[in-house]
């Protein structure tokens, strides 16, 4: 049997999806004989390939180059997953749209660095005016919330979708969890 | 609240099935008694109903308009639907629509895993909102020195200001503005702190739903226990010693 | 004791002062033609009066709304019925050379055109000939002669019965059967009621209330007071707008002129029904002309409604059994009970009797105050009375029902106005608002306009029409500003639906009407904004 | 039944109290007055500051908060101090078709304030009003009470410039 691609990317997030879904622990090995990982910052692959099934997103989607990530992983993945809250609601990193990105680098590049506060080298990506959540810039086909969504959720919803099901996680994690 | 006619029983259908209920009650008490779950954000038991937060609308055969099972009344011969298709849909939107207005980072807030508005989107399965977040800018009013407001948490549910003003009598906390820019103010939108009416008795923070009024001293995340049952025994207090008054 | 022969000898003393004079010239001094200078213009024809030494063949008045408001400020010369209009104090000499003579052809308006002659005047019988600060002008006009009637000669249920058999409905907007209304209220047992008259015109583009209000306050004071004897109440209030500082004055001065004649008071007429009225100002918000949120603001709060039940019939002002009805509808009730519910019943339609009060505005010829039967089409009202369209535009829409109601476009003006035909429409009869919009006109930059209001005037209570008109709003603008995709427009289809059928009030409930009516009749002019991105970058993220 | 109990003494000297306090015992000095009374401040002193809002409060035996709360419900009431002057320009559906988004776009790039503002030297508030109700004048707006109608935006602006000039 074809094994299923999956990929999984990092956006603006802090890994914990990514450490959640390594709680999985040995089930991964047995995931992994109907899967193989083509894309990850798990795995040593430095571009997004083509034909991709199922693609986890890890993050929301907070500068130019994320956006420009984003669209590329869409326009190759057949089923796409966020995963995590920052994917889903923009969560943590969305908490400065309030401020502004002006306010965001100042407080981050000035008030609280002691020496040399510097700003930013125009090679880094730029701050979107808002951060986003994922669908907010390309189509989601699942949602998992969670903060970050449990191992065996993340693991089920996994499962379910390598089998090319819609698995239904409602009450298996939530915002926050 | 006691009423003279209550002894007259009624007879209704909730989702086909027949219930017998007191004259008086509303459709949320009669579904409760049966085991029938009805989403709620502005009921709490104790405290005058407000039929704001629109998450118990039900059905009822022959009226075309949605009704709130919080505040309508059990009449005979009613037959209620409480959850169908529809309402699931109109329900998660009303969710979707609380979450995109204010700033609720569950994974930050210090009632995770103890907010109403939370576990009601896991338990009506919305997980994502379609619409973009407003993200409003709040200032926290921390000057008080048990108690943190934070209107960035606030869902305008009004169970402070009815606690405040209807069970202690104090009415420090009320609604100030309207439409999208409403918020919760103490007195003359002063700080807390300096209130000359705050009691201190801690009732908005007990009945509030989310982290928006929390006691300070709790440092992290997720430890806003919150002893809501409280309001009702009080409300039932208020109401016997006004009776032998 | 106030007898009939009280009023008749009122009434004969007023016609014979006006018999002696041979021209009436009467100015009107409504709000809009008093902003148009007609104070200035009545000061102008007095002092000419005087001056040419004609005071006793010539009087001058300052009456109520003529109806051209487009014509401001408006004259009228009586008993010839010649109506003037834009009328400057530089051609009061020119107008005084010509009475008995050839009128002013320039400043002339042909009392022959559709827009006098299609109208039928019942509400607005009063409006531009009496002076509505003198309590005789409105007796000379046969007023309190209903409240006599009742009062001496009707029992409440007699009075009930007559509103019932008018088949009145309530011209707030609702058209809830008044006369059901009037019953519900004086079947309560309750020793304490009510009666209150909204007067809170807030729907932009609408200005009947206020023209009554201005024209004929005791009218609207005579219909409460007879509704108070028939629901047996003893106090009303009258909850006003405090944008209409003229309004106020004039029902202030008529209140006071009523009491004195005892119309209103511990005694009406000498008898034992008393009846007092106080006025209530507003201080600007929408909401408030939805009852239960008038009724808490008359009690001094914040002006959120509540749900029903239970009706203010049942608790309303003060926790009383209350009987609120606007404007219009109290300034038809003297008529009915004069000439008989049959009588009233005959105009209009099948379920919509009488006339309705529009006030015709926007890109139309006649901008004005008409009344007209119901039943009615748009057609008839925008193109005759109206006179057409202002200018070479063509119409695109006619908006009616205020900032919640639906625009209607041309395909559809040979529609009858009654509340069934209008609501079929997805709009609603409001309280008569009728803006005409040419095609000059972004119909989705007008629907985003009414978004833009209800966003501003919504409560904020419930969280369908707090949250969801905003929603609504950001989704419409971001159509509007062509970047929205045909998802959003699938969402904002709806997000419509959604607070519609599930906020709290009147005011949420019809929220999304002008999106709805647009998208209905004007959905190619969405599409055409679309954007083929299939799902667009929030703002900030495409740049 | 009416309280016949005093009136607490107002925050300052000033003669208008007077008429205020007149209002709230014409009303019995009733919490359901606190609209009324409002206005009856707002009327006397042009804006609700907080020395009046506490002394309403205390006066009707209306809670601190409840006051705040009515008195930022309603549009009409203002808590700050209105400038010299006053325009109030009709936003109603008639005066919008007809042109008003003109003048307020003419009023921002003249005074660099959008409507329900009060311009930084303190000389002219620029209000809106959802629809005065003298549609045949569209569009319309009022200088210091005096409405103008059919009003272009130089007109407008005209007006404006001669009434702020007119002090100086």
């Amino acid at each position: 049997m074809k094994k299923i691609k999956l990929a999984t990317v990092w956006l603006d997030g802090c890994s914990g999806c990514h450490m959640s879904f390594l709680d999985t622990d040995e089930r991964i090995l047995g995931l992994l004989e109907h899967v193989e990982i083509v894309y990850s910052p798990l795995v040593d692959i430095k571009t997004f390939p083509e034909n991709v099934d199922i693609t986890l997103i890890e993050g929301s989607v907070s500068t130019n180059e994320d956006v420009v990530k984003i669209k590329k992983v869409r326009a190759h993945t057949k089923t796409l997953v966020a995963l995590g809250d920052c994917a889903v609601t923009g969560n943590v990193p969305a908490m400065r749209n309030p401020f502004g990105v002006e306010a965001t680098i100042d407080r981050a590049y000035f008030h609280l660095v002691q020496h040399n506060p510097l700003t930013p080298s125009e090679y880094l990506p730029r701050l979107l005016d808002k951060v986003v959540p994922v669908h907010d810039v390309v189509k989601v086909d699942f949602h998992v919330p969670g903060c970050p969504p449990p191992a065996d959720t993340i693991y089920y919803a996994l499962t379910e979708l390598v089998r090319g099901r819609m698995p239904d996680i409602k009450l298996m994690t939530r915002f926050g969890k | 609240m006691t009423e003279i006619q209550s002894v007259q029983i009624i007879t209704l259908t909730i989702d086909g099935k027949p219930v017998g209920a007191s004259g008086g009650e509303t459709i949320l008490d009669v579904a409760k008694q049966n085991q029938v779950f009805i989403p709620t954000l502005c009921h709490l038991e104790g405290l005058i109903p407000y039929g704001a937060c629109r998450l118990c609308l039900v059905e009822i055969k022959g009226n075309n308009k949605l009704v709130p099972a919080c505040i309508t009344k059990v009449a005979e011969g009613m037959e209620v639907i409480t959850n169908n298709e529809r309402l699931q849909r109109f329900r998660r939107w009303i969710l979707e629509l609380l979450f995109t207005e204010r700033n609720h980072v569950c994974s930050v807030c210090v009632a995770n895993g103890f907010c109403e508005l939370q576990s009601l989107a896991e338990v009506l399965g919305m997980d994502h909102v379609r619409l973009p977040y407003l993200h409003p800018k709040f200032v926290v009013d921390a000057t008080h020195d048990r108690f943190v407001s934070d209107n960035n948490r606030c869902i305008l549910c009004g169970r402070c200001v009815r606690v405040c003003s209807d069970i202690e009598g104090a009415h420090t906390l009320d609604i100030m503005g309207r439409g999208i820019k409403a918020r919760i103010v103490s007195d003359l939108d002063d700080d807390w702190g300096n209130s000359p009416t705050c009691t201190r008795c801690s009732k908005c923070v007990q009945v509030c739903p989310t982290g928006a009024i929390k006691e300070k001293g709790r440092r992290s995340v997720g430890e806003k226990f919150k002893h809501r049952d409280v309001i009702a025994h009080l409300a039932e207090m208020r109401e016997a010693a006004r009776e032998e008054d | 004791m106030v007898t009939l022969d009280h009023l008749s000898d009122i009434r004969r003393k007023v016609s014979e002062a006006e018999e002696q004079r041979n021209h009436r010239i009467h100015v009107c001094v409504a709000a809009g033609c008093i902003a148009a200078g007609s104070r200035k213009l009545l000061r102008a024809f007095q002092e000419e009066i005087t001056s040419r030494g004609l005071n006793d063949s010539c009087l001058v008045k300052g009456v109520g709304c003529i109806g051209p408001c487009a014509g401001s400020p408006a004259v009228a010369i009586e008993p010839e019925g010649i109506v003037y209009c834009s009328v400057k104090p530089e051609d009061v000499p020119e107008i005084m050379d010509s009475l008995a003579k050839q009128p002013v052809a320039r400043l002339q308006m042909s009392r022959d055109l559709p827009f006098f002659t299609r109208q039928k005047k019942i509400v607005l019988e009063n409006s531009g000939r009496i002076d509505p600060e003198q309590i005789d002008d409105y007796i000379a006009a046969k007023g309190y002669h209903a409240l006599y009637k009742v009062i001496s000669t009707m029992s409440p249920a007699e009075v009930i019965s007559e509103v019932i058999k008018s088949g009145l409905r309530g011209r707030g907007g609702a058209g809830y059967p008044t006369g059901l209304k009037w019953t519900t209220v004086a079947k309560t047992g309750q020793q304490q009621k009510y009666v209150v008259c909204n007067a809170d015109e807030g729907d932009p583009g609408a200005f009947m209330d206020r023209s009554v209000l201005e024209s004929d306050p005791h009218r609207v004071l005579e219909g409460m007071a007879i509704a108070g004897y028939a629901v047996g109440a003893n106090k009303g209030y009258i909850y006003i707008r405090a944008e209409y500082p003229l309004a106020y004055e004039r029902l202030r001065k008529a209140i006071k002129q009523a009491e004195e004649y005892t119309f209103l008071g511990q005694s009406i007429m000498g008898t034992t029904y008393g009846f007092h009225v106080e006025l209530r100002l507003g201080a600007g918000a929408y909401v408030c002309g939805e009852e239960t949120a008038l009724i808490a603001s008359i009690e001094g709060g914040r002006g959120t409604p509540r749900p029903r039940p239970p009706y203010p019939a049942e608790r309303g002002l003060f926790g009383k059994s209350t009987l609120i009805n606007n404007v219009e509808t109290y300034a038809n009730i003297s008529s009915i009970i004069r000439n008989g519910g049959d009588w009233f019943a005959s105009i209009g339609t099948q379920n919509s009797k009488g006339t309705k009060v529009f006030a015709l505005a926007g890109n139309v010829k006649n901008v004005g105050l008409i009344e007209v039967p119901m039943g009615e089409t748009l057609r008839e009202i925008i193109y005759e009375i109206g006179g057409g369209m202002e200018g070479q535009n063509k119409l695109k829409a006619v908006q009616t029902g205020g900032p919640t109601g639906g625009c209607i476009p041309e395909s559809e003006l040979d529609t009858p106005v009654d509340y069934e035909s209008l609501a079929s429409l997805g709009s609603i009869m409001g309280s008569g608002g009728m803006v005409v919009i040419d095609d000059s006109v972004s119909i989705v930059d007008i629907a985003r306009y009414f978004m833009e209001f209800s966003v501003s005037e919504s409560c904020g209570k419930c969280v369908p029409c707090r949250v969801g008109t905003t929603q609504m709003h950001e989704l419409h603008a971001k159509i509007n500003r062509g970047e929205g995709t045909k998802r959003d427009l699938e969402l904002l289809e709806e997000l419509c639906e959604v607070v519609k059928h599930t906020s709290l009030c009147g005011l949420g409930q019809s929220a999304p009407n002008p999106v709805l009516s647009t998208l209905r009749f004007f959905r190619s002019e969405y599409e055409a904004q679309l954007t083929d991105h299939e799902v667009l970058a929030a703002e900030g993220v495409a740049k | 039944m009416q309280r016949l109990s005093n009136l607490p003494d107002p925050p300052n000297s000033d003669e208008k109290w007077k008429g205020v306090q007149l209002v709230m015992r014409k009303h019995g000095q009733s919490p359901h007055a606190l609209i009324e009374t409002l206005h009856a401040v707002q009327h006397a002193f042009g804006y609700l500051d907080r020395d009046s809002l506490t002394y309403v409060s205390d006066a009707l035996g209306v809670p601190l908060s409840k006051v705040y709360g009515v008195a930022t419900f309603y549009q009409y009431f203002t808590l700050k101090k209105p400038g010299t002057h006053n325009c109030v320009v009709c936003t109603g559906t008639a005066c919008y078709i007809k042109g008003v988004p003109k003048l307020v776009e003419a009023l921002k790039e003249r005074y660099g304030m959008a409507l329900d503002e009060v311009s930084a030297d303190g000389s002219l508030t620029l209000q809106s009003a959802c629809c005065i109700g003298t549609c045949g004048l569209a569009p319309i707006a009022s200088v210091d009470g005096e409405e103008l109608g059919r009003l272009s935006a130089e007109e407008l602006l005209d007006k404006l410039e001669e009434v702020i000039h007119g002090d100086a």
